[in-house]
């Protein structure tokens, strides 16, 4: 059961790097990629279980924290790189 | 009782794959980068919903549980943001929603 | 010779990643594209040191209850050392970047070493 | 094993697919996602490896840290490279082929993959740490033990290593205000 | 600019989730004898926190609630730390960091006090660089 | 046992630890002249370390030390013998040195508010060599060499030129490259023998020495080496950094760096490996032998054709590490007595030069030395002039200075073995040494001509530094007995037959 | 002084290097620092003539100052061949000085204090050289010898100077670290010492084709013996002031060549091992060959002083000649032209030295005439190159003699005929000098305004040397009681 999920995973994963790769635009690799992230959170989630060892979940916790960061920060970087460079004043807020 | 868990767990855990690769190959054949994102949400919620919904009636209720409801949170408020952001940008970008067109 | 394959399969496929970081370090001369290049030869060393710890039918080495075998702790350890220097490596290797970029307007070897050049 | 062995060949070759879109593509910002991507995969070939420990690390560190790095370098620098040189590529070609070939001979006598009687299994080493160490420290996590006591010195190392780093990127990077006259400093 | 509207949604998800990873580093940083993680594990998810706060509410936001004064002296804080533990061991009669000295009736403790204190100085050391090089990075773009 | 008997036990772990306090001590007190002192005083203590330590193994033998009391392979072993104690003296004496002039050069060239991070990468640096010299254990040794590696291209990147920063980089990678070679060669050697104390290694290594696992590893431990060490053709990283680091800094990269990789690579190739197994069926003397002449020959001849002081010495330097590597490879005692023996002379030579030509830059400017620039010298500073022609005259290898002892050794080691061809290589290379330190004497000596420079001798810290490497380098080519016989045992002790090893 | 041998050597060799200090102290006043030149070499001579009577009754002074390696040190080991060079050098010291002091206050030279200050270290040098107890001594008073030189060739630091000093460096160095070097590794390695002994250390340690290979090594990586090939760095160091050519050619750097390539004969490979091996024949006939052709270029140079320069390499020939004979009359011939070529040859110089102080004229074509206007130096030139073709009552007629007998002792006809040969060649080129000066008229634009001498101090010290010629002809006996000694040893 495990196994089919493993398959089904893999699937995705594969088909997602090919989008990463084939492009064309940057949004689509990015996005693919990000697809990609998901899924390997997924993949470390099933494989704890299949390997009958499912404490390790707190490396798929953080992959899904990563994949977060990861892409704020293309977007940010890619498009904003003045505003986190400048000040935003009452942006730290709270 | 056991029974009833497992078999639950098995459905979902199946329904998700199937959910991921139909996402997967969406991603794949969409034509272009507005519905590709379209393809990508469903997978991430959907199909990560549903995997880790059967993850967690497997596990039975402790930390593991715990840890995979924060996995799910994490998965389920960061991946739309990631596509909103994503798709918002491609737009400031001019990327237009159009499917007919598949331009590089 | 399908256990030769088998059992060397995944070292060669280390192998062949090594090549390519390799082959993007010294080939590419986008600065940064040079230390991705690092980044991959390294990882593909730490992919080669884990393979070899790997023992048929073990499980992670954090002690459990029963009796089970356990995969050997040891290059895990030593990867987790290399994995830092790594990080260390690249994020020096990037700050120098940053300066020379500063330096020259141009994040391409050729370009500065042309802009040298003609100083 | 049968389908672990199927998992582990399935990773390897989409390792194999990421590291070559890395070394083509052009554009950088994907490449940067890309590295991140090879992280995670090796990340997971490492949790297939019961390496549970690296693959944490390589995740957050590859995938993240790096990641991060390499994208603000980028803002700060460019984000296309180059085509590179014929020249130059043969030079790599030459170079790679050569640390690949002795790779590929050293592997002719090497220790087959997972086998039990490996000289590392075998060595007191392994159940020393596997084994007696839960007596004498008693943690389960034995790459804890190992990496905070048995090796613990090198793990000292490790630290000093990041150490070193974070001086060194702050005497390069930081003071602002400095840098614009060692800037005019260096064009004379 | 209409870009601080715009992103409304990342701002709240993100203060949403920061202190899940502040919580989720220091989980790991003392959970590392059970599972997997440890000091350097803490450090780098700690840094990437404050790397999403600093990459949301923008550098200065950042360094208002982690000042960059603090990283120089938690950075050779935690390797002090870490070295420290050795000298106190080679004090107390023992070789450099043989944690066994640091209890004298029961090794095993002693040497969980001193996982415990050298993971720490990984966790300070490695937090502090991490995060100042993000800021050395982001500093520099601000011209 | 009272507190100073347990305290010498614990000097192993100290003599690196010392360092490795003050580092971050040093980033931590910020004041300039504060933080040099401490520095200093921290490269003092550790010469007086390696001191006692010396006099406890020479006569006694190794010193095995535990890191954290587990015994070896179990945990990380320090284990210092002969050799690696020669190599502490010689690394802790010359940073001392070269520290201890370097506060006004230093105060000069690097902006104040980074002086004190300068001071702990310097202190950084010093604790991976002491800590790849002392330590045995392979994985140890690379963790170390990386410490030192990641300080050095921090401190070349410092600069005032831009090109220092290219340098750097360069450095940087092909630096990484070979401690990734090197991590792929104590890869290998773990596979086969399942341990990673170099000695345990040894042990383990001769029942597995045929397989090409085991071979292929020490081609990727040596070439590793090679990189760090700048052999030809591995050399490319090595003139650049030398020439656009900061002036003190180069002089202790030429006397600390690559005198480590030298003392990594000896202990690849004879303390974990034997060159003399017959099992070996590796050329590996052979092509050692073959790069150090070539190196010796086209470094010299390309030293010859420089402008630039700094870059000329960087290029005396890289045929200087032919003369070692040379030794070495003969694999015989008296070749790696006089390698190791030229360690220490080569040393004290080149740092003494670097930092003569730093009094040079301290009182003209700039951050490079034209040959032209030096037009004068002899009559602004004639104390400088005359320790740069000391220094000249131990390159080319001048009876009564040091580097004459350590070619009468090669020399005498190289006939012995009857390698006639290498011999006259050596005096080849010797030769060119002629031309390249003859045309800085004569530019010092030269006339300024129309141009007028006002020059006086630089500082007192920097001529103390100066004179004491000066005065190092006569001694030691007067009185050379004790560096010689000190050498002969360390090598003596490396090839010693141990058990089981098949000759 | 009641100094033991021992600590004379040791003074012999520190005195120089003390006056070099003072006289560098005494930079600002001339006439100190000339005085404490004149007082360092008069304190030298009388120092250096305390050991001959020990030496003549055959005492061995021995001193081991500092073993650099074991078995390898500094050592000072005084014998008649070493003593006697000694002698020479410290002596002509004096002369030269005051010579160089009439010289250079003549010409106006810059860099005084340089010029006096290098020459005492050469100084030093040679008597480094003379007492040392084994190679390596011998290599660094060599070597010292080589570097303190330099700046004196170099002296006019113009482009001329600078490349007359880069061959005189180049040729010496290579040729030291190329193929003396080796040498010396190549005697410790085989015969385990490098000291020198009564009858050689090579005896039985090595083939006679070792032995050939070794003696070629060791006669041209003397470089300073001036034998062809590696003779180009003699006249180009013609660019130097004269005193320091006199230094350069009479007094220290080519005799210490040739009292190199002797002291190795006798004492590292002996004569005996040396004519029963025939290692020496053909280095024999590389010495009749320059012998012969330096002859023949002198011939045919104009510049005075390239042809003095020429002869040299000529007259060193006729050294090394004598220690390639192999037997004890040839190097007892050798050694005593060591003395009469240093006497007869720093005469010419500081008459070269002197036409050029008063006439400022170089060329020999110019001289018609000149004898007359100058009388003494001509007469003194006169003199010293009848002694140096070898023709009574001249000190020179001695070694041409020993020589002579040596070869026919030897039983080789055809060096006799050489040596004939090359007496005539001399004849030609020197006695052309004089023969113009006092034969010849007067170019038309010289003056005839009566005698125009050199300065005193230029012209006194070349009569002193000239009358030396005729004293050694007349008084041989201490060079060959020294002699003597030896070769009863």
């Amino acid at each position: 059961m495990f196994t089919t999920a493993l398959v089904a995973i893999l699937i995705a994963m594969s088909l997602a790097l090919a989008r990463a790769l084939l492009g064309p635009t940057v949004y689509d690799r990015i996005l693919a990629i990000n697809a990609f992230g998901t899924k390997t959170v997924l993949f470390i989630a099933v494989l704890g279980f299949f390997n009958g060892r499912p404490e390790f979940l707190d490396i798929a916790l953080v992959y899904a924290l990563i994949n977060f960061v990861g892409t704020v920060a293309v977007l940010r970087f890619m498009h904003y790189p003045a505003e986190i460079f400048q000040s935003d004043n009452d942006g730290g807020g709270s | 009782m056991t029974l009833l868990i497992e078999s639950l767990s098995w459905v979902l855990l199946v329904a998700g794959s199937l959910m991921l690769v139909v996402g997967a190959v969406g991603l794949h054949r969409l034509p272009e980068f507005f519905t590709r994102t379209h393809a990508g949400s469903l997978t991430d919620t959907g199909g990560a919903g549903l995997i880790l919904t059967g993850l967690m009636l497997q596990a039975g209720p402790n930390l593991i549980a715990v840890k995979l409801a924060l996995i799910l949170l994490f998965l389920w408020f960061t991946s739309p943001t990631a596509s909103h952001v994503l798709a918002q940008s491609a737009l400031r970008d001019g990327i237009k929603p159009e499917a007919e067109d598949e331009t590089s | 010779m399908l256990d030769a394959i088998l059992g060397l399969f995944n070292y060669w496929i280390a192998i062949g990643l090594m090549m390519t970081g390799l082959y993007i370090v010294i080939a590419h001369t986008n600065l940064v594209k040079k230390i991705i290049g690092l980044n991959i030869f390294q990882t593909s060393v730490f992919i080669l040191y884990i393979s070899m710890g790997k023992i048929q039918g073990g499980t992670a080495p954090i002690l459990a209850e029963g009796t089970l075998i356990y995969s050997n702790p040891l290059p895990h350890v030593l990867i987790l050392t290399a994995i830092v220097v790594g990080v260390a490596t690249t994020a020096l290797g990037l700050a120098l970047i940053v300066r020379i970029y500063e330096a020259y307007g141009s994040a391409e070897e050729d370009e500065i070493v042309n802009k040298d050049r003609r100083a | 094993m049968n389908f672990e062995l199927i998992i582990d060949v399935v990773l390897l070759a989409l390792l194999v697919a990421t590291a070559i879109g890395i070394a083509s593509l052009r554009q950088l910002f994907p490449v940067a996602m890309l590295a991140g991507i090879y992280s995670l995969l090796s990340a997971c070939f490492f949790v297939l490896m019961d390496a549970v420990d690296v693959a944490f690390t390589e995740a957050a560190v590859g995938a993240g840290m790096v990641t991060v790095l390499f994208l603000a370098t980028f803002a700060l620098t460019s984000r296309t490279e180059l085509p590179t040189r014929p020249r130059r590529r043969q030079a790599a070609l030459i170079a790679v082929f050569l640390t690949g070939a002795l790779l590929m001979l050293a592997t002719r006598d090497m220790p087959h993959f997972a086998a039990a009687d490996a000289p590392i299994h075998s060595h007191p080493l392994y159940e020393r740490y596997t084994v007696t160490s839960n007596e004498e420290i008693a943690v389960p996590n034995v790459v804890t033990s190992v990496l905070a006591s048995y090796r613990g010195y090198d793990t000292l190392g490790e630290v000093t290593v990041i150490f070193t780093a974070g001086i060194a990127v702050w005497m390069l990077l930081a003071g602002r205000s400095r840098r614009n006259k060692s800037a005019k400093g260096m064009q004379h | 600019m209409k870009l601080r509207e715009e992103q409304t949604i990342l701002r709240i998800v993100s203060k949403l989730l920061l202190p899940f990873i502040l919580l989720f580093a220091l989980y790991v940083q003392f959970h590392g004898d059970y599972g997997p993680g440890g000091g350097f594990q803490a450090g780098v998810i700690f840094a990437t926190g404050i790397v999403l706060y600093g990459l949301v509410f923008g550098l200065e936001a950042a360094e208002t609630a982690l000042p960059p004064r603090w990283l120089q002296v938690l950075m050779p804080l935690g390797l002090l730390l870490y070295a420290g533990v050795g000298v106190a061991n080679i004090l107390l009669g023992g070789e450099y960091l043989n944690y066994n000295t640091l209890d004298a009736h029961d090794p095993v403790h002693g040497q969980h006090l001193g996982i415990l204190l050298v993971e720490l100085g990984v966790g300070i050391t490695v937090a502090a660089v991490m995060v100042s090089v993000f800021y050395a990075f982001s500093d520099r773009g601000k011209d | 046992m009272t507190g100073l008997a347990l305290l010498l036990e614990q000097l192993p772990a100290l003599q690196v630890v010392l360092p490795l306090l003050a580092a971050p001590v040093c980033v931590l007190l910020r004041r300039p002249n504060l933080v040099w002192a401490l520095s200093c005083l921290t490269s003092l203590g550790c010469l007086g370390i390696a001191l006692t330590l010396a006099r406890q193994i020479y006569p006694h033998g190794v010193i095995s030390y535990a890191m954290g009391g587990w015994a070896p392979p179990f945990g990380i072993e320090y284990r210092l013998d002969e050799l690696s104690v020669f190599m502490l003296v010689v690394v802790s004496l010359a940073a001392s040195l070269v520290l201890i002039g370097a506060r006004q050069s230093i105060q000069r060239e690097i902006p104040a508010d980074r002086i004190h991070l300068l001071y702990a990468a310097v202190l950084l640096m010093l604790t991976g060599s002491l800590g790849i010299i002392s330590t045995g254990d392979a994985f140890n040794l690379f963790v170390f060499l990386e410490i030192a590696s990641l300080s050095t291209y921090a401190l070349v990147a410092m600069g005032r030129q831009r090109r220092a920063l290219v340098a750097a980089f360069q450095y940087l990678v092909l630096g990484t490259i070979g401690g990734t070679f090197i991590l792929i060669g104590v890869g290998l050697l773990y596979m086969m023998t399942g341990t990673l104390n170099m000695q345990d290694m040894a042990e383990r290594l001769p029942p597995v020495l045929h397989t090409t696992t085991a071979l292929a590893a020490l081609a990727f431990l040596v070439i590793g080496a090679a990189l760090k060490l700048a052999l030809l053709p591995l050399h490319i990283w090595l003139p650049n950094a030398y020439t656009f680091a900061p002036s003190m800094i180069s002089a202790l990269l030429a006397a600390i760096s690559t005198k480590v990789a030298a003392y990594v690579l000896i202990r690849f190739v004879y303390g974990i490996y034997d060159l003399r197994w017959s099992g070996l069926n590796l050329p590996l003397n052979d092509v050692l032998a073959l790069l150090a002449v070539a190196a010796m020959l086209f470094a010299s001849y390309v030293a010859v054709r420089q402008q630039e002081v700094k870059r000329l010495l960087a290029w005396s330097s890289l045929a200087q590490i032919g003369y070692i590597v040379l030794g070495l490879s003969l694999a015989t005692s008296a070749g790696l007595a006089a390698s190791t023996l030229h360690i220490l002379n080569h040393a004290v030579i080149k740092a003494g030069l670097f930092v003569a030509v730093a009094a040079v830059l301290f009182r003209q400017g700039g951050s490079t030395l034209q040959l032209a620039d030096l037009a004068g010298l002899s009559r602004g500073m004639p104390w400088t002039t005359a320790a740069i022609i000391a220094g000249g005259l131990g390159l080319i290898g001048v009876p009564l200075t040091a580097g004459f002892v350590s070619k009468w050794a090669l020399l005498q080691a190289l006939i012995e073995s009857g390698t006639w061809l290498y011999v006259a290589a050596l005096l080849a290379s010797s030769l060119l040494a002629v031309i390249y330190v003859w045309r800085i004497i004569e530019a010092c000596t030269a006339s300024t001509g129309d141009r007028d420079i006002q020059r006086r001798e630089a500082p007192l810290g920097l001529q103390l530094s100066i004179w004491a490497l000066v005065a190092m380098n006569l001694y030691l080519g007067i009185n050379s007995s004790p560096g010689m016989r000190l050498a002969t045992e360390a090598s003596g002790r490396l090839l010693a037959p141990t058990a089981g090893v098949p000759l | 002084m009641s100094f033991e041998p021992a600590s004379a050597m040791l003074l012999a060799v520190l005195l120089p290097l003390a006056g070099a200090g003072l006289i560098a102290l005494c930079h600002r006043w001339p006439n100190l620092r000339e005085t404490v030149t004149l007082v360092t070499a008069a304190a030298l001579f009388a120092n250096v003539l305390t050991l001959v009577g020990p030496v003549l009754e055959g005492i061995r002074p021995d001193l081991l100052l500092i073993e650099i390696l074991p078995g390898l040190g500094l050592r000072l080991t005084l014998e008649p061949l070493g003593m006697l060079f000694a002698l020479v050098a410290s002596g002509l010291w004096i002369v030269n000085s005051v010579y160089s002091i009439g010289y250079m206050r003549g010409n106006n030279e810059q860099h005084q204090t340089g010029f006096y200050v290098c020459f005492a270290i050469a100084l030093a040098a040679t008597q480094l050289l003379a007492m040392s107890g084994n190679l390596l001594t011998l290599l660094i008073g060599y070597e010292v010898l080589t570097f303190s030189t330099y700046p004196l060739v170099t002296h006019k630091r113009n482009a001329e100077a600078r490349a007359g000093g880069r061959t005189y460096l180049g040729v010496l160095l290579f040729t030291s670290i190329a193929l003396l070097l080796p040498a010396i590794v190549a005697v410790w390695y085989l015969a385990g010492t490098i000291e020198f002994r009564d009858g050689g250390v090579l005896q039985g340690m090595v083939t006679p084709a070792t032995a050939t290979a070794l003696f070629a090594l060791f006669l041209f990586g003397t470089g300073k013996a001036a034998l062809m090939p590696f003779h180009r760095w003699l006249p180009a160091a013609m660019v130097a002031p004269t005193p320091v050519s006199a230094l350069l050619h009479a007094v220290a750097v080519v005799k210490a060549g040739v009292f190199t390539v002797t002291k190795v004969a006798v004492y590292i490979f002996g004569l005996d091992f040396l004519s029963v091996s025939g290692a020496a024949a053909p280095m024999l006939w590389v010495a009749v060959f320059t012998l012969l052709a330096a002859s023949l270029v002198a011939l045919s140079r104009d510049n005075l002083k390239a042809r003095l320069a020429y002869s040299t390499v000529s007259q060193l020939a006729y050294i090394v000649l004598g220690a390639s004979l192999a037997t004890s009359m040839g190097v007892a011939g050798g050694a005593f032209h060591l003395v009469a070529h240093a006497l007869g040859k720093i005469t010419l110089f500081f008459c070269a030295g002197a036409i050029y102080t008063a006439m400022h004229k170089t060329q020999v074509s110019e001289l018609d005439g000149m004898g007359r206007v100058m009388p003494f130096t001509f007469g003194a030139f006169l003199v010293a190159s009848l002694s140096i073709i070898g023709l009574p009552p001249m000190g020179g007629t001695w070694s041409k003699w020993l020589l002579m007998s040596g070869a026919a002792d030897a039983g080789l006809t055809i060096v006799l005929a050489v040596l004939a040969i090359s007496s005539l060649l001399n004849i030609v080129y020197l006695l052309e000098i004089p023969m113009r000066g006092f034969l010849r008229p007067p170019a038309q634009t010289g003056g005839n305004g009566g005698i125009r001498e050199a300065p005193l101090l230029c012209v006194a010290p070349l009569c002193l040397t000239a009358a030396g010629c005729v004293v050694l002809f007349f008084y041989p006996q201490p060079v060959l009681m020294l002699l003597d000694t030896w070769r009863l040893q």
